[in-house]
């Protein structure tokens, strides 16, 4: 557990730190970003907390149980809309002219338009679940093996 | 039923990948409920790959495309290059997946009572379940990034079971050196396919092996690939990792690892013949094959001959198998381009390398699953220790001498039909080569002989008093390689003539498989 | 003396390498463009993403994608199954 | 516009391949043997964004961008795949290194037996 200033400081920036993370996974079919990047930003936060608080009082919030099937969930989804689109191929994206992110942008430059990209928001949206989740996980286990304690199962 | 064959390709990936998300959730509500899905839906794979092979039997090859309006549409309409990633079935990925679909499946129904009293299970299934996908992404895929990204699900949930023992130290050991082989192996799998992005902005092997120039940099590629495969694969001057890996994971981990060395040596094989097949006109990457198969072939066995751990004898063994199937299969890619010196043996010198890889996949993961029940029972690995399990373990001990004596290459078994075809073929390449895989054999029978008369003759020891026959699932596992061996010895040119020569002609054949990819421009 | 040797080896590779990029071709000139000029010129129509490398990674080259998110979930398995506690809790039967 | 002497990024990517091969090869604790194939990937995946360049290019996003000719894309894609690989990658190495410590309490590779690569 670090000093005072360091705990306050987290606590002030950890919300900023969600919603950029959540912009960069919502945004990723307009601008630079997406799923892995958004859910590395966060887990980022989860890694400061642990830094400035010690690993019992996160794992009060966070389990590894709740993070495994929170992981499990993320990956299923990504899958089952790979499997969605299995009546033309597998993988194909079934949601493009559709009323669901299925607008078609003009071609060339624009400036943009959240509803478009068909599968690609959800996908994201189930990756950037996925490795916050995953990563999380990781690094509060070794977090608590470093420090001498029992993984849970 | 038509759709279903449509879609096999990657519902043979995608069933096991979707299991595997299950069994976490699954399995901490109840434990019958998760063996029961990693089971049915292994069997269900092994169905799906039989039903598959049918019909690559039948119509060819099988492609399907990923992503696009219809599975068998590679290029997009009036466009030139496939763009989407195609998986590419033929008679060699479906003969592999075959071999795998039935390994994998034994080695689940021996996990189930082989792990039974260690934690972590819900992971090891998953991680049992994830191998299986990547695998067959190995198998299957027709891109070349796609199979360096199959490469790596392999390498780490391999590397994670090495390590599963976390009790013992030499089982971290083996999986950190399985781990810094592999990532090592595929990052120059990776560089080579920067190479050949670089200069032909394609990554479909297909589409890559119609345009390809035999440039300086496709030979660096070339060399690249093809020693990141023999490393993964084990193969003699890179073979130190192999041992301590699979000498420390569970058997059936053991026996699932041996399989993913025949996929890299399948890739590697894809590689030479199909990607570089029309270019490779000289001897020479041939004999390179050939010359590190016989070094594996004398390496392995004679390190075999002073092993003390029945586990390790076992690997050592594995890698003196692997430089049979290098040697003939490396004997038709020295050949490759006379037409007439692969008619006239070439083409049954890579029948028997390749026959010789289902057989050894059929003994060899036997074998290790008898190791591991020796170790079941004994709780040691070293057989200088054990003595007089024949009076315990009856079924053990049939499953060993049928294992041993394949192995061994003695007449009747399955050992012995490939191996004739190798030395058949072989000898009107170059004589030495026959006589080096004779004497070869005859040191693995002694080596086996030797284990079993430490192991099961003897009198009954008294530590071993309390020794059980071993639990049913291990025993159902064993017997369904054994049924496999069987099958074999009996119909030997039946499985010959349906699987292999059509295995070994799609591997020739390079027009075949580029026209599945660059042949349906419409 | 084996680590003179492979120092000297190490040197050759190296010198291999260095003469090998250069055949490349000048760095901001690819040679062959096609596949990728295909890709930026179809992928808003074909997958309405006006990021062409979010449309790359979840559309042309999904299944690489899905292969990847596999391989964080296997490594997250594999930590969580190497770290375990090695023995059960005491716990009723 | 120019060409770049000596096709530096490339010859870049290839230094730090050779460097982390060194790395790889020579040092005997294990924590460094990591840090070295750490480098050997960023290696390789500055080789392959590298290849995806074309002089004078945009990102190859379409939201609020000017006319220009766009970077080649699907090396970025494959770089962002290799670098969540590697990742993973290097986790679990790291896990299992931790493990070795706790039950040999040295990092050398040459005390814990006979590792070596």
């Amino acid at each position: 557990m670090l000093s005072k200033i360091v705990r306050t400081v987290t606590n002030e920036f950890m919300p900023f730190i969600l919603v950029f993370g959540f912009y960069i996974i919502a945004h990723g079919h307009l601008t630079p970003g997406g799923g892995f990047q958004g859910g590395a930003v966060i887990v980022s936060g989860v890694v400061m907390l642990l830094v400035a608080f010690n690993h019992q009082e996160v794992k009060q919030v966070l389990r590894e149980r709740t993070l495994s099937i929170m992981e499990s969930t993320g990956a299923l989804i990504f899958i089952a809309l790979a499997f969605a689109g299995i009546g033309a191929a597998f993988f194909y994206n079934f949601l493009v002219g559709t009323p669901i992110f299925g607008r078609i942008p003009p071609t060339g430059p624009n400036p943009g338009d959240f509803w478009t990209g068909g599968v690609i928001p959800l996908m994201n949206l189930a990756v950037g679940l996925k490795v916050i989740a995953g990563l999380s996980a990781v690094v509060l286990a070794m977090a608590i093996f470093s420090s001498g304690e029992e993984v849970e199962e | 039923m038509p759709s279903l064959i449509t879609h096999s390709p990657i519902l043979i990936i995608a069933i096991p990948l979707a299991a595997a998300f299950l069994t976490l959730p699954i399995g901490m509500a109840s434990r019958k409920a998760r063996n029961a899905l990693v089971i049915v839906s292994l069997a269900f794979v092994v169905f799906l790959v039989f039903a598959l092979a049918r019909d690559i039997s039948i119509n060819g090859i099988h492609v399907y495309t990923l992503g696009a309006t219809s599975p068998d549409l590679t290029i997009p309409k009036g466009f030139m290059v496939p763009v989407r990633i195609i998986l590419e079935v033929d008679s060699m990925s479906v003969l592999m997946g075959i071999i795998w679909s039935i390994v994998a499946l034994a080695a689940a129904i021996f996990s189930l009572s082989h792990i039974a009293n260690e934690t972590g299970q819900n992971r090891f299934y998953t991680l049992l379940l994830l191998m299986v996908a990547g695998g067959f992404g190995i198998m299957f895929t027709g891109d070349l990034f796609n199979l360096f990204v199959f490469l790596e699900i392999t390498s780490i949930s391999g590397a994670a079971l090495i390590a599963f023992r976390t009790r013992f130290a030499d089982a971290q050991e083996g999986g950190f050196k399985y781990i810094v082989v592999s990532a090592i192996a595929s990052l120059m799998v990776l560089f080579a396919i920067g190479l050949l992005y670089a200069q032909y902005n394609l990554l479909n092997i297909g589409a890559l092996a119609q345009v390809i120039q035999y440039t300086t940099l496709d030979k660096i590629a070339l060399a690249l690939l093809v020693i990141a495969f023999t490393i993964k694969a084990g193969m003699v001057p890179l073979h130190l990792w192999l041992p301590d890996a699979y000498s420390v994971a569970p058997a059936s981990i053991t026996g699932m690892l041996l399989i993913t060395s025949h996929a890299c040596m399948y890739a590697a094989f894809r590689v030479c013949f199909t990607l570089y097949g029309g270019m490779l006109n000289t001897p020479v990457v041939g004999w390179i094959i050939i010359i590190f198969g016989l070094l594996s072939m004398f390496v392995g066995v004679t390190m075999a001959l002073i092993q003390k751990d029945v586990m390790r004898f076992m690997s050592y063994h594995a890698i003196s198998q692997l430089g049979y199937m290098w040697v003939g299969v490396g004997v038709g890619l020295a050949v490759l381009g006379n037409a007439g010196l692969v008619d006239s043996y070439g083409k049954a010198a890579m029948s028997g390398g390749i026959f010789h890889i289902l057989n050894d996949a059929m003994y060899m993961p036997l074998l290790f699953f008898i190791g591991g029940a020796l170790f079941h029972c004994t709780g040691t690995r070293d057989f200088t220790q054990m003595g007089g399990l024949a009076h315990k373990l009856k079924w053990t001990t049939i499953l060993f001498i049928i294992g041993s004596l394949c192995i061994s290459g003695i007449p009747p078994f399955n050992g012995f039909s490939s191996k004739i075809l190798i030395y058949e073929s072989v000898y009107q390449f170059h004589p030495i080569l026959t006589i080096a895989g004779i004497i070869v054999s005859i040191l693995i029978l002694a080596s086996f002989i030797k284990v079993f008369h430490s192991a099961f003759m003897g009198a009954e020891l008294s530590e071993y008093k309390a020794v059980k026959e071993v639990p049913r699932s291990m025993i159902i596992a064993m017997v369904i390689l054994a049924a496999g061996i069987v099958f074999i010895t009996l119909f030997p040119s039946l499985i010959v003539n349906w699987t292999i020569h059509p295995a070994s002609d799609a591997l020739i054949n390079q027009g075949g498989y580029i026209n599945a990819v660059t042949g349906a421009i419409p | 003396m084996r680590r003179f040797t492979g120092l000297i080896l190490l040197l050759v590779l190296v010198a291999f390498l260095v003469w090998g990029v250069q055949l490349i071709h000048p760095f901001g000139y690819p040679d062959t463009s096609d596949m990728d000029d295909y890709i930026i010129q179809n992928a808003q129509e074909e997958t309405g993403s006006n990021n062409v490398v979010a449309s790359v990674v979840f559309d042309y080259r999904g299944f690489d994608t899905l292969g990847e998110a596999t391989i964080l979930f296997t490594a997250v398995t594999g930590v969580l199954l190497v770290l375990r506690a090695s023995k059960r809790r005491e716990e009723g039967p | 516009m120019e060409h770049i002497p000596f096709n530096f990024p490339f010859l870049a990517a290839a230094l730090l391949v050779g460097i982390s091969l060194y790395i790889i090869i020579f040092k005997k604790n294990l924590i460094k043997l990591i840090m070295g194939v750490a480098m050997l990937a960023s290696g390789v995946n500055l080789f392959l964004v590298a290849l995806g360049y074309r002089a004078g290019g945009a990102s190859p996003i379409y939201t609020n961008v000017l006319e220009r000719p766009m970077v080649l894309p699907v090396p970025q894609a494959l770089t962002l795949t290799s670098i969540v690989i590697n990742v993973a990658v290097l986790a679990l190495m790291l896990t299992i290194v931790i493990r070795i410590y706790r039950h040999t309490g040295s990092l050398d590779s040459e005390k814990s037996r006979k590792m070596k690569g």
